[in-house]
Formats: structure tokens, sequence, C-alpha cells
């Protein structure tokens, strides 16, 4: 392939995969939240738009070498010591420095799950009015919908 | 529309993607945020200030509190807007008439229901009471307490499961959640600390101020569970029957 | 106890809120007397917060939640308030503009929301909360969940209305959510970068690396700016604020008009100068100043020929709102210090004016029953009190003299000249004569009243008493805020000097 | 010599004062007048209570407190002010006692109303007369808009809602569209300092090419000057009852937006400042332009309140002239127009309502050989016309003779021409009406009773009009006071 795209997707790609793949995620949630013609898909586009910002936050936090971001220190290591060095690791914790790369970073996490709950929430009150609006118009089709609105002039 | 659509999600997609040439790589230790002042702190000092190893809860419930109590009360806003917007208490379906041949789903499910269900509350209840050490906390274990309400009426029918999880005590539920978690933010307050300060407790808690921390958090996390559990039944229970509780799915 | 009055503003509502679902369903009468008394208290603190943030030059308050000081290097590691002059007026209009509706909704909630009263307080009261924490954290990420608890109650509440209220809530979920998403990912990419979610912190970070010239950096300011506007539906992104005003029940749309779109844009200033500062926004080599006065041109323009060419009035004054959007955004972008305080000052006289007109359009939409201009025939004699509510709400939207409307053009229109932004200039001129054709149109009607052929047989008798047609006044409980509201319009016109001073110094302050 | 002083405030708070009071005995109509006379008599008296110190050349100064940065609300007595100011109370004395006369005679309905907004329109005209700055000058010009439109419309028909419709936007559009950038771009460039102190804030300030745009933004803006792009609101304000076409031509609001283009070259330009920009001549074009074709227009229309209301936009634009001539005989001139044409101008109207009261015609072609009938009124509209056409036995002779010196010393020869004209002009289109009523009989068609019937209008509308006419004739005798206060300007 052509050297300079080469280098180009190696230096700018690759590595930053993560940033692609939530933009086209969310391009695809946007394209349906503003094209489609029913609410409901409407509604699956919001969610998936959602999803990817939540995607990319997360993202955010990951190191190469990181761990979950809980601290495990006790005696009995009831599951594996993140690292095939446990040595080094529990010498540090003896006299307890934690080593900043071990954990992944925790606020990204913390953010998103109030993204998340969020997300919960706008989905479920905006199926609530779409509910509403069902029950009213009889369709969840936006055109139909505006059409009986039309007619109708100021109800 | 269509091309308008077109269009615009790709000036926003190609805008968000030319930022990205000046991001860190993925995964990258030293990136900006990993490696910032803030989450170092958080990673190297949560253990030391709050006794919590878990750093995810200690931020959640402590650091950044005040978010999660916002946090919970958009849950809190989702409940009582689902059933402000649906339910009409004055219409002809306004009185919830179940329907008696309700049963739920057959025997078979009934029996496997009644037996998994109570370890489900039980695991729950540990994922609540145990999110300062392993993964989990008020917002986890909530939803899993709601879920097994859920199956409940899956199970037994929704007019059973809202005999024992009425409308009338789905709000109180969730409005007591709430009462918790400011009014322990607000004790606070009145022992002279700033709102959600828990170390001011250590005066009326076991322990030092670090330990207060920790049993403040916990105490907080029981809050969210509570407003999270109810949230989520009454959001099953408007959204599955349309507001007129009738009849489950 | 003093300094705790920041965060006190938002607990009472919330209990009050708490409370009101507590009291559930069957009491509706306790519900109003508990909103009623929480958003009393939550507005008299707020105005002692005024004071305080006044008196002893203490010029912002911060309020650290949780108790974190910042460690060694200075960052801020929980989240804090900060509350200043700028903070404490809006947080103090929001509070009394909540007050003031709860006492109009009295008779209105029962009627239009049957029996889901107490739903209605607490919604009403949670985006009270929400707005005014809003209006004082410090925290970017905290600034996204409260913009998501005032749009989810403002969903829920316009839903309520009638079924066309519903499908206009719909689309405002849809666009809502867009923007709030787009203000969530400006934040992300300014993490990404600084690490920090604090507001000053950001800005040091960004201040000593020198990362001005990123392109993230611009995305991220792009992207956050797309997302507040939206919010506040300037003119390309207004599609969902005329239909969603004008179809939600009556006392919600007299409690979102002034509101929701002002404190958005607050947070456009503040996001403007104290998160990217002076130089980065209004520098030169970025174009957007220019691009983005012209869009306020636009949005002030079509805004006012829109509401030249509604016959329902609600419709009429949704748009006129989008056109004062228009003023305000184009009076923040001009580059002046001026132009800037014009912008904040117009944040609270447009509120006034904004409450005062909607109050007074709802009652005249249920008097009468027909919601079209030609509901107003003949008004002047048969409801006089609420006309000349109506009035001075009028005259101030068009900008005459002892109202604040006037003050705010007349600092708008200096700020645009300094900049040298005549289009701008022109652009609220054409406004301002639009307005004037509007209500006088308005006027015309209420004062000649059926002429159309028909002379009305005025009675030659001496007295002016209005003719009996059926049409009476309404209630006092709905005339009150209506008096208020106009009389805070007047109000706000005499003691602009002082306002204007304040806010004049605040901002100096901020933008070294 | 600027003096603190009370009066001020209290000459513009009286007739406001009345306008509760008046609502509060709207029963009792005798009380109700009884208040208005009151309140008429006491602004007067206090007007004549300044005059003294105002003719030892004092400022009377009274300050509200400021409403924007740098801006006072404040009242400031000069000679200007001071001169239109008397104009204005006495003949607002006179205009009650007409109105009075004339709504009863016709039986008029809401007459509470009509005098309540007289009240404030009274109030707001004072106000005007003595503003202190832009500011306020601007705040009572857009009250007085708003407070004679319910005058302006009070017949309540189809007619009446049209005229009051071009009367706002004309009166409002164009303050907003002028004057209101013009005084905000006049506050930037000063750096906020908009007082009429003598020096005029806008000295030294400003360019050549601005101070042109600003100068014809002010001049066209105060469309109450009637200059010809934007006159068209006054003719169709002719709607209104006479009483109130009185007040709007000659005390009230055209001699607003007259006063308000003086304030504007003496206050805020400053008549040298602009003979250094020399832009004064665009102005002289203007009224020139507006003082020919308004007399021709005159000429033509066969209504008598249509026809007075053109004399009326020529004559204003008479006093535009003086002003733009930017000599001190020409401000004199223009300042002594104030008084005379006030006088001269609701004799005529007084005229016009007591024909229409006593005989109900409107129309000149129908008045021929009236006198027989109607004496009185037809010798004061002879005397009101005279003095506005200038001739010496009466006031306007002072006026018209310094507008001529103040055309001649701006070697303005062509404007001095066009002022010779225009007067015979004014001989065209004024003097057949009396003449043609006084002297000729009137026509024998078979309705031979039809004018006998008609009798003198009511002695209320008689008396007032007799005065104005005499005044006419004092103001030639005793000009002294005319040129004191002009002088206390021009010095």
């Amino acid at each position: 392939m052509d050297p300079i795209i080469a280098n180009f997707i190696e230096e700018n790609i690759v590595p930053k995969f993560n940033y692609w793949i939530y933009v086209i995620l969310m391009m695809i949630g946007l394209y349906a939240m503003i094209t489609k013609n029913n609410l409901i898909k409407k509604l699956i586009g919001m969610a998936i738009f959602q999803t990817a910002i939540i995607l990319f936050y997360v993202s955010i936090g990951v190191k190469e070498a990181g761990g979950i971001p809980i601290i495990s220190h006790h005696g009995s290591e009831h599951h594996q010591e993140a690292g095939a060095h446990s040595e080094a690791g529990s010498e540090n914790l003896k006299h307890n420095i934690i080593d900043k790369d071990k954990y992944a970073n925790p606020l990204p996490h913390v953010l998103m799950l109030t993204a998340i709950v969020v997300g919960v929430s706008t989905l479920g009150l905006a199926l609530a009015i779409s509910q509403r609006i069902h029950k009213s118009f009889g369709t969840l089709e936006e055109d139909e919908i505006l059409n009986k609105l039309r007619p109708g002039g100021h109800d | 529309m269509k091309l308008f659509g077109l269009i615009a999600v790709f000036i926003v997609g190609v805008l968000l993607l030319s930022a990205t040439q000046d991001f860190p790589s993925w995964g990258n230790p030293r990136s900006a945020a990993s490696d910032g002042e803030v989450s170092s702190f958080y990673i190297e000092k949560t253990e030391a200030v709050t006794k919590v190893p878990n750093m995810v809860t200690a931020v959640l419930a402590d650091f950044r509190g005040y978010d999660t109590m916002f946090e919970t009360v958009v849950i809190f806003i989702a409940g009582i807007g689902i059933i402000a917007v649906l339910r009409n208490f004055e219409g002809s379906d306004s009185s919830i008439d179940y329907d008696n041949d309700d049963n739920g789903a057959g025997l078979l499910a009934r029996f496997t229901c009644s037996l998994i269900l109570p370890f489900i509350q039980i695991f729950a209840l540990y994922v609540v009471a145990h999110g300062h050490h392993s993964p989990g906390g008020g917002f986890q274990g909530g939803v899993m307490l709601g879920a097994s309400y859920i199956l409940l009426a899956l199970a037994f029918g929704l007019s059973k499961a809202k005999r024992i999880f009425s409308e009338r005590r789905t709000m109180i539920f969730a409005a007591v959640g709430i009462f918790i978690y400011v009014g322990w933010g607000v004790l606070c307050l009145l022992l002279g600390g700033e709102f959600l300060n828990y170390s001011v407790l250590d005066s009326i808690l076991p322990g030092d101020a670090m330990m207060a921390r920790s049993y403040s958090m916990l105490v907080v996390e029981i809050g969210v569970a509570f407003t999270v559990t109810a949230i989520m039944f009454s959001m099953y229970s408007n959204l599955s029957t349309r507001g007129r509780l009738s009849k489950g799915l | 106890m003093t300094e705790h009055f920041p965060i006190l503003i938002l607990l009472v509502p919330l209990f009050g809120a708490l409370i009101v679902v507590l009291l559930g369903r069957e009491r509706p009468e306790q519900c109003w007397v508990t909103s009623l008394v929480s958003l009393g208290i939550s507005s008299i603190i707020s105005l002692f917060t005024i004071i305080i943030v006044l008196s002893d030059k203490v010029q912002t308050i911060r309020y650290r939640m949780g108790g974190w000081e910042p460690e060694a290097n200075g960052y801020e590691v929980g989240i804090e308030l900060r509350v200043d002059i700028l903070a404490a007026l809006v947080v103090f209009a929001v509070t009394f503009v909540g007050f003031v509706n709860t006492i109009y909704s009295k008779t209105r909630a029962e009627a239009e929301v049957q029996g889901k009263v107490s739903f209605f307080y607490a919604l009403i009261q949670l985006l009270i909360v929400g707005l005014c924490g809003i209006v004082m954290t410090n925290d970017a990420f905290n600034l996204y969940v409260l913009i998501e608890i005032t749009s989810l109650t403002s969903y829920a509440l316009i839903a309520m209305g009638n079924r066309r209220a519903a499908l206009s809530s719909f689309n405002y979920v849809i666009m809502g959510t867009i923007g709030a998403s787009f203000y969530l990912l400006g934040v992300g990419y300014l993490y990404i970068k600084t690490g920090t979610l604090n507001i000053d912190d950001i800005r040091m970070v960004l201040g000593n690396n020198d990362l001005w010239e990123h392109q993230s950096i611009i995305v991220a300011f792009i992207f956050i700016m797309l997302g507040v506007w939206t919010k506040m539906a300037f003119f390309p992104l207004h599609g969902w604020l005329p239909n969603a005003y004008a179809y939600a029940p009556s006392m919600t749309g007299t409690f979102m008009a002034p509101l929701m779109t002002k404190v958005m844009v607050y947070v456009m200033i503040r996001v403007m100068v104290w998160l990217f500062g002076w130089d980065f926004v209004y520098s030169d080599q970025h174009v957007w100043r220019e691009l983005v006065i012209w869009m306020a041109v636009i949005a002030i323009v079509a805004g006012s020929l829109l509401a030249l060419a509604r016959t329902d009035i609600k419709k009429m004054l949704t748009y006129l709102i989008i056109a004062e959007v228009g003023y305000m955004v184009g009076g923040a972008w001009l580059g002046n210090v001026t132009g800037q305080a014009g912008a904040f000052y117009h944040i609270l006289s447009d509120a006034a004016m904004t409450f005062c007109l909607f109050i007074a359009a709802s009652i005249i939409v249920l008097r009468v029953g027909d919601s079209r201009v030609s509901a107003f025939d003949g008004l002047f004699r048969k409801m006089p009190l609420t006309m000349i509510g109506f009035t001075v709400g009028a005259l101030s939207m068009i900008g005459l003299p002892p109202t604040c409307g006037f003050f705010s053009k007349w600092y708008l229109i200096s700020g645009g000249m300094k900049a040298g932004q005549w289009e701008y200039v022109c652009a609220l001129i054409f406004s301002s004569l639009v307005n004037a054709i509007i209500f006088f149109r308005i006027f015309e009607r209420a004062y000649f009243g059926k002429i159309a052929g028909v002379k009305e047989d005025l009675s030659p008798s001496d007295s002016d008493a209005n003719p009996d047609t059926g049409i009476k006044e309404v209630p006092w409980s709905m005339l009150v805020p209506l008096f208020i509201a106009s009389g805070s319009v007047l109000l706000l016109g005499i003691m602009n000097r002082t306002l204007f001073e304040w806010i004049q110094t605040a901002l100096e302050v901020m933008n070294t | 010599m600027i003096e603190f002083s009370i009066i001020p405030l209290f000459t513009w708070l009286v007739s406001l004062l009345a306008v509760p009071a008046i609502l509060l005995f709207r029963k009792r109509p005798d009380a109700r007048e009884g208040i208005t006379f009151l309140a008429a008599f006491l602004k007067l008296g206090m007007i004549f209570m300044m005059l003294p110190l105002i003719r030892e050349g004092k400022i009377l100064h009274f300050k509200f407190g400021e409403i924007l940065p740098g801006i006072p609300i404040e009242f400031r007595v000069d000679g200007l002010g001071m001169l239109f100011a008397l104009v204005a109370s006495s003949l607002w004395i006179l205009t009650t006692l007409y109105a009075v006369g004339y709504m009863r005679g016709l039986k008029e309905h809401d007459q509470t109303r009509f005098f309540a907004c007289f009240a404030i329109s009274l109030s707001a005209t004072i106000g005007v007369a003595f503003a202190g700055n832009l500011l306020t000058l601007y705040i009572f010009y857009e009250i007085l808009s708003l407070s004679t439109y319910p005058l302006v419309t009070h017949h309540g028909d189809k007619a009446a809602r049209t005229g009051g419709r071009t009367y706002l936007s004309h009166l409002l559009g164009t303050s907003v569209a002028f004057v209101l950038p013009a005084m905000i771009y006049c506050y930037w460039k000063s750096g906020a300092d908009i007082n009429f102190t003598d020096g005029a804030f806008l000295d030294g300030k400003i360019g050549s090419s601005d101070g042109l745009i600003v100068l014809l933004a002010f001049t066209l803006g105060f469309a109450k000057s009637g200059l010809m792009p934007f006159h068209s609101w006054l003719p169709n304000a002719m709607v209104a009852p006479t009483p109130v076409s009185a007040l709007l031509h000659a005390v009230a609001v055209v001699k607003v937006g007259v006063f308000c283009v003086l304030r504007v070259f003496t206050g805020v330009f400053g008549t040298d400042f602009l003979q250094k920009l020399d832009v004064g001549t665009v102005i002289t074009y203007i009224a020139a332009f507006t003082i020919i074709v308004s007399s021709l227009i005159a000429l033509t229309q066969d209504n008598l309140k249509r026809r007075l209301a053109f004399s009326t936009i020529g004559q204003l634009a008479y006093i535009v002239l003086g002003v733009s001539f930017l000599s001190s005989n020409g401000v004199t001139g223009s300042m002594m127009h104030i008084a005379m044409h006030a006088f001269g101008k609701i004799t005529l109207f007084f005229c016009a309502g007591a024909i229409f009261v006593a005989s109900g015609k409107k129309y000149i072609s129908q008045m021929v050989g009236l006198g027989r009938q109607m004496p009185i009124t037809m010798i004061a509209f002879l005397i009101g016309s005279l003095s506005i056409i200038g001739l010496p036995p009466f006031g306007g002779a002072w006026s018209k003779w310094y507008l001529f010196l103040g055309a001649l010393d701006a070697d303005q020869t062509a404007m001095a021409i066009v002022l010779v004209i225009s007067s015979l002009l004014n001989i065209a289109y004024l003097l057949p009406i009396p003449v043609n009523a006084l002297f000729r009989s009137p026509p024998q068609k078979g309705k031979k009773g039809s004018d006998a019937g008609i009798k003198e209008a009511p002695l209320a509308c008689l008396i007032p009009l007799c005065i104005t006419a005499l005044a006419g004739l004092i103001f030639f005798l005793f000009p002294g006071l005319g040129f004191e206060l002009a002088e206390l300007i021009t010095k």
C-alpha cells in the first residue's frame, strides 16, 4: 500500500483506534436520531449515541499494565496478583508505596457510572413519552403523527 | 431530511476525529488524564484517607459524593417522571383493575423462581454491602434487588408483586433512599463540617475520622440502593402496562 | 451558619420535593403549601447570599463539598461550589421566579394535571434544584449531571400537557440529549488534555502547558458551545422550543420560559469567561467571533419575524424568546466587557419580561378560551388588571424607558458600537421595531375591541365602566404573581445602574 | 451660576398629581374640570416664580438620581426651556377651558380618560422642556407619544384606528430607529456625559461624517417636528377632536419635536461646532423643501383641519430652518416663532373647533359667508392667520423678521427668497378663508335657512379664542420677554 497512507494508519490510527471506534459508533447513533422516522428507532439511536460516549470516557482511563482500581493487599491472595512480577508487587506494598501504573484511572469509571444512570433515566422517560404519544396518536411514525396534526390545525 | 442528517453527521464526525491527532495513544500510562495529579491522588491516597480499598467507590461516594447525590436524584426524577407522564388518576382506566387470571408464567416458572429468588436478593445485598472491597456498590446492588422484584412480577404476576411492593410503597422507598443520602450529608453539616464531609462524624461513629468516612460511604450506598430498587421496579411496572398497572408482561 | 448558605439553597427544595412525594396524591393542598414554603425559604436564603457576597467584598464564596481541601499543588479533589455576585443574582432570580410561579400554579395545577399534583410540584422543585446547582457548581462534569436533571424534569413537566405537548417533549428529549452529550464530549476532550474536572483547574492547566493552540481544545470549545446552544435554543438549533413551551401545561410554561434558556446563557458566559478565558475566545485568529455574531443577528431577525407571523399568542412569545437568546449570545460574543455585562443584565431583565408576559398570556388564554391573537379584542375594558400587567411586559419587550428592556438594549447597543459590530446594532433596532409592531397590534385590538366593520357602541355615558360581556378578571391568586412580575420588570429598570456596576466589576475581575 | 432648586420638580409633578385626582372625581365632571384648572394655574404660577431667576441668567437644576452609569434623571431649566414651558402651560389653561366647552357641546364620551391623558401629556411636555440631558428628554418624549395616543384615537371608530396606527408607527418607529442609536452613540463617544451643558458635550469629539449622520438621525428621529419624510402622521391625526388637534399642533406634540431639534443643535452639538463641521446645510435644504411642499399641499386641502395641519408642517419647518442657519439671529427667530406660531395656530384651531361645534361644517367650501352668523370667530381667525403670515401688527412679524435676518447673516440668500415665497404661499392658503366668510354673501342656493340657524359657539369656546387672538397683538407690542430668553441661549 502507498507508504504515506500506511505511515498515516500506523502512526495515527492504530495506537488511537479506540477514538475512531467511538466516533463511528456515535455517528451511527446521531444519524439514527436525526433521520429515522419511527420514534422508537430514534430512541435506539439515542442509546447508541450515549453508549459511544461512555465507551470514549472509559477508554481514557485505561493503562497498559493497569489492573482494576482496587487495592488488594490482604495476606490471603485469593485472586492472582496482577502482573507476573508478584515479588516486586508485594515488596512495594510492604512499606505501603502504591505504584500508580498498576491501577487503572478510577475517575472515568466514576463519571461513567453517572452517565449510565442518566442514559437509563432518559431512555425510560422517553419510552414513557412515546407510549403516551402512541396512546393519543395511535402511531409512532413521525410523518403519520404530523399528518394527523396538520389538518386538525390547532387542537 | 436524510441528506441533511448525513451531512451533519459527517461534519461532526470529521470534527471529532480531527481532534484525535494530539490525543495520547490508547492505554498510555503517561497520558495527561492517567498521569494527572487528580487521578494519581485518588490512587495513592484513598486507602490512606478513607480506608476504602475500592478507589472507584471511594471517589463515587466520598470525593465526588455530591455528584452521586444528584445521580440518585436523576433516577428518582425518572421514576416520578414516568408516573407523572403515563399514569392518569382521573381517567376511566385509573382504578388498578388487576386481571384476576394473571397468575404469571405458569407453574414451572413460579417454582424455579421461588427457589432462586432468595439467593438473588442475598447476593444483591452482598454487592451493596461490599461495595468498598469488591466491585459493586449502591447502584449495582440496587439494580439487582430491583431485578429480583421484576422476576417476581414476571413469575407470579404483577398483581401479587404489586401487593408486596405497592405503588405507594415504591414512592416511599425511593424518597426514603434519597432522605438517607441527603440526611447523612446534612448531619455532617449540623456537626460543623461542610455538606457531605464525613470526617466530622467521627464523634458519633466508632473509630477515627477515616473509619467514619468508610461507614458513611456504606450508609450512603444503602440509601442509593433503596432508591434504585424502588425506581427500577416502578419503571418496569409502569412501562410494561402503559401506566394502567393492570397486567404484567 | 451563613457559610453554608450556597448548599442550603439547593437542599431546601430537594427536601421539599421529597416531602411532597411522601405526602402523595391524596393531599394536593399540603403539597402546594410545602413547595411554597420550601421555595420561599430558598429564595430568602439566596437573597442573603447576595448580601453576603456583596457585603464584605468576599467576592466569591468557595464551598468545598466533603471538606476536601486541595492538596499541595493546588488541584481540587472534590467538587466545589463557587458563588460570586453573578451566580448569586441568577440563583435569586431562579428561586424567586419559582416561588412566584408556585403562587400562580395553585388554581391551575388541579385543573391541568388531574390528580398528579404532587408529582408536578416535586418535579418543579427538582427543576429548581437543578437550575440552582448549574449556576453555582464549579465542576464541569457536575454541570453535566445538573443539566441532565433540569432536562429530565422539563421533559416530564412538558409531557404532562396535552397530546401535542407529548410530541414536542419527545423532540425536546432528542435535541436535549444531543446537546447534553455534546457538552459531555467537550468536557471529555478537556479532561484528556488536562486530567482535572474543576473549571478553575482546567483553566490553570491549559494556561501552564499553553495548550491553547491544540486542535483538541478548539474542538472541545466548539462542542461545548454546540451543546450549550442546543439547550438554550440558539437559532439554528431552536426547533424544540416553540412547541414545547406553547403546548406545555400553563404553569409549566410560565416557569420554564423565563429560566431555562437564561440559565444556559449564564452557563455559556461562564464557560467563555472562566473556563476558556478572554484571549482564547476573542483572539483574532479564531474566525468564530464574527461567525457567532452573524448567527446571533440571524437569530434576532428570524425570531422577531417568525413571532410577527404567528397568530397564537404563546407561540409568538416563544419566538420572541428565541430572538432574546440572539440578543444575549450576540452581546456575550461582542468582545468587550460592556457587551458581556449587557448580555448578563439581559439575562435578568429578559427573565422578568418573559415571566410577566407568559403569566398574562396564560391568564388571557384561560379566561377567554381562545389562544389566538383575536382573544385580545376589547380586553382593556374587560380585563383591565391583566392588560396592565401585559402592557408593562410588552413595553419592556419593545424597550421603552422606564422598563428594564430599554436599559438592557442600551447596554447591548453601546457594547455593539464599541465593538464596531454595526450589523448587531441594526439587528437590535430592527427587533425593537418588530416588537413594537407586534405588541401595538395587540394593544390596538385590546383598546378598540371588535372594530371590524361593527363600530362598538361605546357607551355614551361618561364613565368608562367595562360592559359586562361574561369575561371577568381571574382570581387574585393569579393576578398577584402578574403584578409581582411586572413590578420586578420596573424595579429591575430602576435599579439597573447598581446591578450593571456589580456585574461589570465582577466580569472585569474574572477576565483578568 | 447653576443653582439647585426644587421648583422644576414641582412644576412637573403638579399635572402628574392631577391625574389620580381626575380619575378620583370621574363621577363628578365639574369637580374634575376644576382640578384640571387648578393644576394648570398652579403650574403657570410656579413657572412665573422661576421666571425672574432665569432672567438674571441663572440656570435652575434638580437631579433625581443616576439611572444609567453617568446619566441622572435631571431637570435643567434655561432660557429655551423656560420659553417653551411658558408657552405650553399658558396655552394649556386656554385649551382646557376650550376642551370643556367643546366636549360638553358635543357630549363626547370617555371625558375622564381624555382629561387624564391630557394632564399626563402636559407633564411630559414640561418634562421635555426642563430635561437636563438627552436621556431624560428621550424618556419624556416617549411618554408623550404614548399618552397622546388615546387622545388621537378618542372616537374609537375605524378612521381613529388607522390615524392612531400611523401616529404611533411614525413617532415611536422613528424615535426607536434613529434617536436611540444616535443617543447611545453620543453616550459612547462623549464618554458617558450627555448633559446639555453650555459647552455642548459633543464638541470636538466627533468627525464631520459621523457628525452628519448623528445630526440627521436626531433631526429625522424627532419625527414630531414634522419634517418631510416623516410628516404624514400629522394630517392623519386630524381624526382627533379639535382640542386635541389644538394640543397636538400648537401646544405640545409638534412643539416638543421642534424643541428637541433646537436642543440637539444648541445643547448636543453647539452651533459653533456645527459651523466647523458645516453639516447644517443639509438640514437647511430639508427644511426649505418641507416648507415649500407643505404650503403647496395646504393650498389643495378643502378640509379646514387638514389645511391647518399642513400649514403647521410648514411653520415648524421655519423654526428648523432658522436654527440650521447657525446664526444667533436665526436661533432668536426660531425661538420667537415657537411662541408666535403657538398662539397663532391655536387661535385657528379654536376657530375651526368653534365652527364645527356651532355649525358642524368641516370643509372650507361650506364656510363662504359664515362670517354673518359667526363674526367673532371669523375675526379671530383673521387675526390668527395674519399673525402666522407675519404681517406687522401681529407677533408673527418679529419672528419672520429675525428669521429673515438670520438667513442674511449666514449669507443664505436662496433661503431668504424661500422665506419670502413661503410667506406669500401662507397668504394664499390662509387669508381666503376669513375673507370669504366675512365679506362674501353665502351662496343663495335653495336651502336658504341652512345657515341662518347657526349662532356663535358656546362662550367657553369663544373666550379662549379671543384671548389667543389678542395675545398675538400683545406680543407684537411687548416682545421684550421673548428676546430676553432668546438672548440667554444665543450669547
